[in-house]
């Protein structure tokens, strides 16, 4: 059995996001999934900072101070992109316009609440960015995060622990081990790792799974992670 | 791929329901959706609640809406200019319902709808006829009316080009409510002088982004 | 004694609005104050419809359809001008970024209530436009209206008996008789046309008046009105 | 004649008071109008409250006004980002006062201020911590969580051109918060990287108009 890498997860998420949606990602993990979206989708990739239809730079594109992304990284724009202020650009957020949000979680309880923007033994200054505006107004909520800390503690909770994002808010969680939905029924998972049995996942999981009649082996290419020069994790990478 | 051109007015605005909330852009004749008005017009659609600034002018665009009986009630500031015969015949026999709302209320309303505002306070109106009926409160020493947001199932506004992903500019002053009404719907339908390609208009200049358009239909040339 | 007409009502409103002032004027006779504007001022006029920097249109000047004004007249742009929609206009007004904005009315009274939207026997509907939005928006309200009534009824009244459409909202009021601002002390005359005592001006009006000690004649250019084909009256036209 | 250009930033600045609570434009150092807020912190004002999105990097710009102690509090989403150490000082040694606000309730906030809005309702926050002591009401079933307005007395924001009427526009991302903060405050004060002739800018194009603009400062070319 071997988890999925960070590529891999952000490669399962971009294969769930059907063409000609609106797409905002979040800071840290979830921005990989830009990199991974199918050809042969027009998807628009929304950034909070007021841009429709950007995209990563291209290996060697110059990049320019002014065009950067919400994780204030230099980005280049498609043609038919556009724009906007932030108020516009959170109107969009918060008026339910966008198709779908990708983010992050510390973590996610059985009833869909969501916890990604503090944590409770934290002595420095919270942060709450975009995040709890994209719960409530995306149309569906995607999270990517790995299945457990690194304490082997798991992030799919029965109640969550610390400050909430949002409530009842999360439609679908990709981790390192599986794909789970949250339907009216509770959670359901829709594809698991091969090697990985479902009582094996349950025991990874706080809350109560249930294995969904028609469910698949969670199959992704490989997508090694370069290593890149580390640097001060950014507050709100998760 | 995002593709959100139609060939004809009659097409755009085929799967509009009855009893539909429908926003409609323009500021008396200017950058009015004429066209997609009529269109609507022709399939005899019912029950219908407009929201627009004006109550059209002679027997076209929102007039002909009203004239072929589709329109149940009328959200509007201003509904009598020169030529809104068909307003002023329907009004007086009863036959439409009138909302009187101010100008800059009407915008805000739809602005909150599309905002994910439910309601918001305004000193616009307090003490008026138009504040009967609203709840007042009072912050910082000054009262206010509490007003709810407009949503609409369909927008319907003019621009002068768009492009395939739904993206729009104006032309001067047919700007007006045309931007407003395209945010404010589920399904917005836009009606422009000009397709361009993608990527000709500068995203610096954009002023409706594509995210809040469904469908775009070529029409006239402007001022032809 | 020879009451002013509307281009010299015009003209004294216009002569009141300093360097640098952005005005809004109501439809109806405010829209001709425009034409009166003192060359040596920059005065930034703005129209509900998203106008800001607007003229009228010099003599044989072709009218543009695209490009009108809040009475749906065709209008020109200065340089410096901008185009924007109704919200942001009506932002601009309801936020009080305006400097002044002149309107019309059926009735002032005494402690600045402002009818100017609906008569009491009208049958037809009503319209208010951007009236409502205007009188609280706006940092001052200058009213532009006829002393008296074709009847000889005062417009300036002790209190409004028609439906309102703001409280205490005037600043000052442009009749064809007098300039009368409304103070913390009451309706106070600055300026009367020669030929009018002031007892006569009491008597043409409802509310209580207090002549100002330093007040002045009000004296205006000669500016005849031409005859323009007539055409129906616009509702809102007062 | 409107003449809203200044010479220098200093100039710009120099009336600025004790105690003002300042809108600050910029998202991270892009669109930051760091050389106004240099000026600022120079004049060792205090008291200020500032209101923008994140706590500055290093001790420039809004991180110079927290080092040189011009700050009482500050209103902003996400105020760590790499190099925030003036502010992470100050907040940890208890002399900077944080309220934290989502970075949409924020641009909602403060155009609430901008358009006579004293009070509106939203979702974002329902059920978090940073809904605490705020008023919750429902609304079509769903409860939503009353903001108030916010209003500076100053703004400071960057812009890439400008003209002497205060016409603005931007260019790609540094747009942001400009021109929200922009329209928010009873002064506001923009720095530009060039100011045009009056009437270079296409009306069209004008991302602020200059009627929310009270002083233009040329200083450095863009990505100079």
């Amino acid at each position: 059995m071997t988890p999925l890498n960070r590529n891999q997860m952000a490669w399962r998420v971009a294969h769930d996001i059907p063409d000609g949606s609106y797409v905002n990602l979040g800071v840290g993990m979830p921005l990989a999934v830009v990199n991974f979206m199918p050809d042969d989708r027009d998807i628009v990739f929304h950034s909070e900072n007021g841009l429709l239809g950007m995209r990563d730079l291209k290996p060697g594109e110059e990049p320019d101070s002014e065009l950067v992304n919400a994780g204030k990284r230099p980005v280049r724009m498609l043609p038919g992109g556009a724009f906007f202020h932030h108020a516009d650009s959170f109107l969009m957020i918060r008026g339910g316009h966008l198709d779908f949000a990708v983010l992050g979680a510390y973590e996610v309880a059985e009833n869909g609440d969501l916890a990604n923007w503090r944590l409770l033994d934290s002595k420095s200054a919270p942060a709450v960015g975009g995040a709890m505006d994209l719960v409530y107004g995306a149309k569906k909520v995607l999270v990517i995060c790995e299945h457990n800390s690194k304490d082997g503690s798991p992030k799919i909770v029965k109640e969550a622990k610390l400050p909430l994002t949002g409530r009842e808010c999360v439609s679908k969680i990709f981790t390192d081990h599986a794909v789970i939905e949250r339907t009216g029924d509770g959670m359901v998972v829709r594809e698991m790792i091969e090697g990985l049995t479902f009582d094996e996942l349950q025991d990874r999981t706080g809350a109560k799974l249930r294995l969904a009649n028609d469910w698949k082996p969670l199959i992704t290419p490989d997508l090694p992670v370069e290593e890149r020069p580390s640097r001060k994790k950014q507050v709100g990478e998760i | 791929m995002i593709d959100k051109r139609r060939q004809t007015a009659d097409e755009a605005v085929a799967d509009i329901k009855d009893g539909s909330t429908v926003l409609i852009g323009g500021f008396g004749m200017t950058g009015e959706p004429r066209e997609l008005c009529s269109a609507l017009a022709a399939r005899k659609v019912r029950g219908l609640t407009i929201v627009t600034n004006n109550a059209g002018s002679g027997e076209f665009g929102i007039g002909l809406l009203m004239k072929q009986g589709c329109v149940d009630k009328i959200v509007c500031s201003f509904p009598r200019v020169p030529g809104s015969v068909v307003f002023e015949e329907l009004y007086e026999a009863g036959k439409l319902e009138l909302e009187m709302v101010p100008q800059g209320t009407i915008a805000e309303r739809v602005r909150a709808g599309a905002a994910g505002v439910p309601a918001f306070f305004t000193r616009t109106s307090w003490g008026t006829p138009l504040a009967e009926g609203k709840e007042v409160r009072t912050f910082d020493g000054k009262e206010y009316v509490m007003e709810r947001a407009i949503r609409g199932d369909v927008a319907l506004v003019k621009a002068y080009k768009g492009d395939r992903w739904g993206n729009l500019v104006y032309a001067k002053s047919m700007r007006n409510f045309n931007p407003v009404m395209a945010m404010g719907a589920d399904l917005t339908i836009a009606q422009v002088s000009e397709i361009v390609e993608l990527g000709e208009l500068d995203p610096e200049h954009v002023i409706t982004p594509g995210i809040f358009v469904n469908r775009v239909v070529q029409l006239e040339a402007l001022n032809a």
